[in-house]
This record gives structure tokens, C-alpha cells and sequence, in this order.
């Protein structure tokens, strides 16, 4: 089973030289950290950065320059900045190669709900509904069940949708997953540890598993 | 060609209760500190606030939430602000949530006489409800429209006495879409110079899509999440 | 009856302090010559730029600043360039206060022909149809009649039209006129020395003459 | 990320007859003379080519249309070319005349990701045959659509080797439109420099619309127009 830091590293795998790439708050942010070294990959951050860089040394924040989770940040070099219009426009227009984000739960469909729950506090959905809904490649990262231990991974959405048909890939402590065409999620690999069937019994989706399911690779 | 004001108090001087105001920056970043100081002592009610966050207890937008100057929110995330869940919960503010791109699309439709832009953010999801949808290219977009607002303020960096902008890193945001969507447009800068000490090609946003500027004073520029890394 | 720089001295007199004016090719370029000193007035070109200034001087060209006519030009204290996206952006949202082109044909309805001549070489309508649907305020300067003697303002545009009940004021050498909201031509001014009656027997659409018509002020 | 190629002829490699170029510039400013040039010697025909202006006899474009290479030019202004108004006027170049601000903003469509948008600008006339017109708050626009292009050739000042570009007065013009609208755009600059070089508050496109940049040579920057004064 992995923890978050293991997530962000296999996700990490699947990052490719010359990708520009949008990672959302939580476990993605975490990929930053694994990019493979002499692989480039600039990181769009939607609030009109692309280059984001580390978090700044204690002393050298600047009020100006944050990511899209308000946090301070630097650039690398062959950074650009941008306004917000010209920054959602390269995500609609498909400039962004991959998008990593979060969910409280995915479908069958890859429908994927991130943003809501109905009697909660909302704080709203961001530029998430922007990304899913324009990107061409969107890799899920999160747990596979919930605190309640019930499974993410659905025959369809319970909670409010922030988009449809759009989840590719998913990644979580206990395997990587995709979603399938014709609907539907299938094993790919299963997390150092874990069997087969412990990650039946959490998919409450309709789950393909043929042949021998492989153990992740992720150092 | 001069548009400058004495400062914030003169620029929103004919600003009225139950405007609609587009307020430029994401996060604290980049916020029209001056002019949200302004509309607090005007103590303006009932306004209609289009931003992209509503501020924090006691600092940016929450300032006028405070003294429940805002009635009614439009914004893309509203983060972790006591009063404004209080008073959404309590019915008392209304809060409209859009994806961001399309909060930032609608307002360059606004600036560049688009009446309405299309975009699939949101296609099958709540924020579709009555909105019309056409499809292109086997791809399904929801029809959305410009904005059309009493006043916008923005926060540049430098500024020049024809309203000339440049912002500075992420702090342009929405600021320079915000600046091409108001019907009035208000510029407070930490840097007002006279006009022609601007370089030309380095301008952001041009000074036509700006009717009053000031010399910004005392800028807090609070960060919200601080994060660095220790040296070793 | 004005000359070219009679008609650019007149229309120079629709400005006012604090507008951004385009000025289409032919006369309508001439009106920067007489724009009132110490008045502020800024020139877009509608290829890119804010604050155009005059020509440089000789062997000062620079071949990257042109205006829309292509021709060589200067900028001036507060300029902006931009791109043509925003250029038209501007003049699509009405910020751009005064448009002054020249016209083929002008009707009673506001009409406007000035781009396309059939059966001869059609180079194009440039900006011109951006320009006339999207201006609150455009004055047309041209000549009262064609070479053959024949009026350019008529019941209905006979050319293949550039844009729709747009035309607000038409100055030529013989008389400053408007568009009525119901149609129709108004006579406002007449040039230094032409009689009523000439007007009228130039002017080929309804035309209000009401009162006693005023001799137009130029100096 | 390092996208630089050794020359326009290496940059336009797969650029195969029938194929829809994007070309920046504004009459003979801005435009991507090694592009061109290196079109004109790999001989690719059938073209059709996006692009404001078509040149003149000689340059630009117009070098060819004199080898007969272009097969369809969709223009706002065509200008004083006499070998494009022969072949226009013998049918053997086909000519799609659009407004301007449509050609422009149709480019920004599809950077920004946008099928289509409404403009007014040809209500009324020719331009508006065909196609769907739509009124919001009384005022009638068209619809048009976003352009799909296999190739973008743009000419920037400056750009780094991440694709970044800064282009210089008023030949920016259509370029950092056209440098957004194509599958693969192909940027060639006066001064190439490594990435980190250019102030990322400075730059007009980000490198993320570039896929090939190189260093030009040896450009003319024909001048269409010389209009000076004389010192007195």
C-alpha cells in the first residue's frame, strides 16, 4: 500500500520530456517533487504562471508570486507570466499536456466529482471544471476509499459532477487503474503488497482485471 | 489625457449602492487594497462583487463583508472565510460560484465586445442548469455571457497618467481582464509615473480601458499561505 | 467649397478632449494635422497601437512601427502597442470614442459603401466592416459627388454595402450633414460660399433643410 | 523543453502540399521572411494561407505566389500585388476576403480554445452570406468559427529557447494570435536566447504555443510605405 508520497511517485512515471503539466492541490502537488532528473516538464500553474518553481527560501517570498493553492513559489528559469484568460485559454485549447488533480469520487463514465458536498460548506470549483472538462489526458490521484472505508472508485457519481467523460487514468495506494472506452475501470498495476483481491473488494465500479496484474514500479 | 485622481476616495466617488463591481486579483494577490479601503469608509451597501475568492476575516473582501456591504457574490472559490460562510449559510449573501476559466473568459468577452463566449467548463454538471449548450466538433459547450458591470478596480504594479499598465508575476491574474470590462475602470498602482516613461512594448493593459488612476498608498500585500524551504 | 484640408479642419472640430480617435486612410488621416492645441486626443492604429505620432524624420524609420496604412510613423509619450485581437477587442467595446473613414456611397439609413467597386480589382475591407459595426460615433469624409458628377448620397447604397445604419455625420466640401434616427440626411453647415440650393441639387437622398443653415467655421 | 531547430528549412521540414498555414505580419511587418523563404525552396503547393495581407510582387507572400505555390489566401486586404491580381482574376488563386477584427479574433478562438465567437462586423453585407447571425441585447452579430491550421509561422524580436517570444512595436500585430491558432507553430526571431533570459513578466507568448523556434538571418524588413519628414 502507498502512502502519498508513493501516489506522486508512480504518478510521477507517467510524466513524459517536453510535457507541459497542471497539478492540482493535495497529493498532486506532491509529483513536483519526483520529476525524473534531465526530463522537462514545466509546470503550469493556473493563476498565469508556466515554470513554477520550489517554494522560495525563508526570507525571499514574494506577495506577488503565488500558485494556484495561494501558496508562495518561485520560477525557473524560462518562466512566463500571463493573465487568467490566456491561462484557462491554454487549457481549453489542449496546450497542457496532462492534468493531475484529485477527487472524492470517479465513475465508470470518468465522470469525476471533486468540488461538493450537498450540506457542507462549498468554497467553490476553482478552475477544476476548466481543466476537466478541456483536458486530453487526466491522471486521477487520491485513495481508493473513503474515511468511512466505502470505495471512490463508483458505478456512477453520487455527489454533485464536476465533469463527464474525462477521467483517463487513476492512481491510488493500491493500484493504477484507467478507464476503460466502452466504460468501466480496469486493473493496470496493483500497489507493492497489495492483492488482486483487496482491490476488488474496494472498487464498487465495475472493474475489468485480465491476466496477471503486475506490481507497481516506482523507484 | 490625464486620469489621475487624488486616490481611492475620489476614484469610487460616485460609486453607488447596489452596483455591480468586478474587483481584480486571486487569492490576496494582486487586490485593489486602497480602493476595497475606500468602499468600507463609503460604507456602499447592497453591492454586486465579481471576484475570483471573497477575501479572509479582516483583510481584502472581507473587509466589506464585515460590515455586510456585499449582497451578492460572484466567484470561483471562496476559501476559508468565517463570515462569509456565516452569512452564505444564513441566507444573508448570495453567492453565485462559476469555473474560474469562464469567470476570466466572460470577462474578456466583456472587454472585447464579445456579447457571449462558448466553453465546455461545466457541461454536465450543475452549472449547465439553464444555460443553453451547443455542440462543436462532437464536443458539447455551454453558452455564456460577457459581463456588464457598473465599475471594475484592479491593482497594477507600475502605472502612467494615461492609464497605462504593467503588472507585476502573478499578480496580473484577472487584473488586466477586470480592467477591460468595466463600464469605469479604476487603477490603483504602487508606481504612477508620468506617461511616456512606460516602455511601449511592455504595457499589459492600454490606458484606453482605464478611466481613473491614483498613486496607491501603504500596500499590506498579505500573503495567505506561506510556504518556503530552509536553507541548508 | 473645402478642399481636403478644409474637410480634415472641420471634421477636427467633432473632437473632444480625452477621445481615442481612428482614422481611416485619405482624409481622415489629415485630421491629425488640426487637432486643437492642448487638447488630448489620442490616435489608434488599428494594427496595433495607441498614441500614433507623425511621420519620423528621415533615415529615423523604423520598419517595425507602421500605422494601418502601412506607412512609416512615430509614437508619442504614453503609447501602448498590442495585438490585433486587442485591437479590435477595443473597437468592438466602444472604447474607441470617434471613427472618421472615408465612403463610396452613404444613404439615408446610415449605410455605408466603401470597399468593393464590382467588376474591378477588390483589394479587401481591411478593418472597415469591424470599424462601422462597432463604433458608437462615425464620421464619414469624403467628397459630396463622385468624378462623374454624380451624388455619394443617396436613398440606398448601390455598392456592395461595408456596414449597416452606422453612419452618424458626413463632412465634404460642401456641407456638414447627420443621419436622422428616422432616415434621411440633415443639412447642419454649409461650406464658406456654397448655396443651399447647390447642396441640395448634390444630394441624391431625402435631405432635411430646415431653417437658416449656417456657414461652417473652420479657422 | 529546448525547442530550437537549426533553421527555417529544418523548422518547415514536414510541411506537405494542400496543407493551411497561419502566417503573422501586417503588410511586410512582422512577417516570417526565413519561412517563406524556405517554403519557396522546398516548392510545397496547394497551400492555403491564412494571412492578412498577401505581400507584394517580390516579397513576402508575393514570392509565392510568383512560383504559383498558394492555392487559396483568406485576407482582409489584399493590397498592390499585380502577379495576385492576375492569378485572382484568372481563377487560379482563390480569394476569401474577411474583416480584420474576424480574421484576428478567430485566430484568438482557437488559442484561447474557443469554437467559434460572434462579431457584428459584417452584418448587412456579403460577408454575413451564409452564415448564422444571432442578436444579443439588439444589436446582430455574426457567428464564426475558430480556424484549424496544421502550421503557425510567426516572426518574433526576441525569444528564448523555451518558445518564449517578445515581439517589437507594431510588428507584433497578428503574430502572437497565429502563434496560439496552430497545431504546430514554427517561431523565428531576431534574437535567440537561452531560456531565463527574458523577464517572464515581459513576454507576449508564452513558449507553451511554440513547438520550433530558430534564429533568423539576414532580414530585410522591406518597407511598404516610407513616409518621413524633413528637419527644419
Amino acid at each position: 500500500m502507498l502512502d502519498k508520497n508513493g501516489i506522486a511517485k508512480r504518478i510521477a512515471k507517467e510524466l513524459k520530456d517536453g510535457y507541459y503539466v497542471n497539478l492540482g492541490i493535495g497529493i498532486p502537488t506532491l509529483v513536483a517533487n519526483y520529476i525524473p532528473k534531465g526530463m522537462n516538464v514545466v509546470l503550469q500553474s493556473e493563476n498565469g504562471l508556466l515554470g513554477m518553481g520550489p517554494f522560495p527560501f525563508e526570507g525571499e517570498e514574494d506577495p506577488d508570486l503565488i500558485n494556484a493553492g495561494k501558496q508562495t513559489i518561485t520560477t525557473v528559469p524560462g518562466s512566463a507570466f500571463f493573465d487568467s484568460a490566456m491561462s484557462f485559454g491554454m487549457i481549453r485549447s489542449g496546450k497542457v499536456n496532462l492534468t493531475i488533480l484529485g477527487a472524492m469520487e470517479v465513475d465508470e463514465n470518468g465522470d469525476i466529482a471533486n468540488w461538493k458536498i450537498p450540506g457542507k460548506m462549498v468554497k467553490g470549483m476553482g478552475g477544476a471544471m476548466d481543466l476537466v472538462a478541456s483536458a486530453k489526458n487526466i491522471i486521477v490521484a487520491m485513495q481508493h476509499v473513503n474515511k468511512a472505508g466505502e470505495s471512490k472508485l463508483l458505478p456512477k457519481c453520487t455527489l454533485p459532477l464536476t465533469g463527464i467523460r474525462c477521467v483517463k487514468k487513476i492512481v491510488t495506494e493500491l493500484a493504477v487503474l484507467d478507464v476503460m472506452e466502452s466504460g468501466g475501470f480496469r486493473l493496470l498495476e496493483r500497489a507493492p503488497g497489495v492483492s488482486v483481491d483487496h482491490i476488488v473488494k474496494s472498487t464498487a465500479g465495475r472493474l475489468l482485471v485480465e491476466g496477471e496484474i503486475p506490481e507497481m514500479q516506482i523507484d | 489625457m490625464n486620469k489621475v485622481v487624488a486616490n481611492a476616495d475620489e476614484a469610487i466617488r460616485d460609486i453607488k449602492d447596489g452596483m455591480t463591481l468586478l474587483l481584480g486579483g486571486f487569492g490576496l494577490c494582486g487586490i485593489p487594497e486602497n480602493c476595497i479601503a475606500a468602499l468600507v469608509r463609503k460604507n456602499v451597501r447592497d453591492l454586486t462583487c465579481v471576484s475570483n475568492n471573497a477575501g479572509v476575516d479582516g483583510f481584502g473582501l472581507g473587509l466589506l463583508l464585515q460590515k455586510k456591504q456585499i449582497r451578492k457574490m460572484i466567484s470561483s472559490y471562496v476559501g476559508e472565510n468565517a463570515e462569509f460562510e456565516r452569512q452564505m449559510l444564513s441566507g444573508e449573501l448570495q453567492v453565485d460560484l462559476i469555473p474560474q476559466g469562464t469567470l476570466a473568459t466572460r470577462c474578456l468577452a466583456s472587454g472585447y465586445g464579445m456579447p457571449a463566449i462558448f466553453t465546455p467548463a461545466g457541461v454536465g454538471t450543475e452549472v449547465a442548469e439553464g444555460k443553453e449548450i451547443r455542440n462543436f466538433n462532437g464536443k458539447d459547450y455551454l453558452l455564456e455571457y460577457a459581463f456588464d458591470a457598473d465599475f471594475a478596480m484592479v491593482k497594477a504594479w507600475k502605472g502612467d497618467t494615461h492609464g497605462n499598465l504593467i503588472f507585476k508575476a502573478t499578480s496580473r491574474n484577472f487584473n488586466p481582464l477586470m480592467a477591460m470590462a468595466g463600464k469605469i475602470t479604476i487603477a490603483e498602482v504602487e508606481h504612477l509615473v508620468p506617461a511616456g516613461e512606460l516602455d511601449p512594448n511592455e504595457i499589459h493593459t492600454p490606458g484606453i480601458y482605464i478611466q481613473r488612476i491614483f498613486q496607491g498608498a501603504a500596500y499590506e500585500k498579505r500573503i495567505e499561505q506561506l510556504t518556503v524551504q530552509k536553507r541548508n
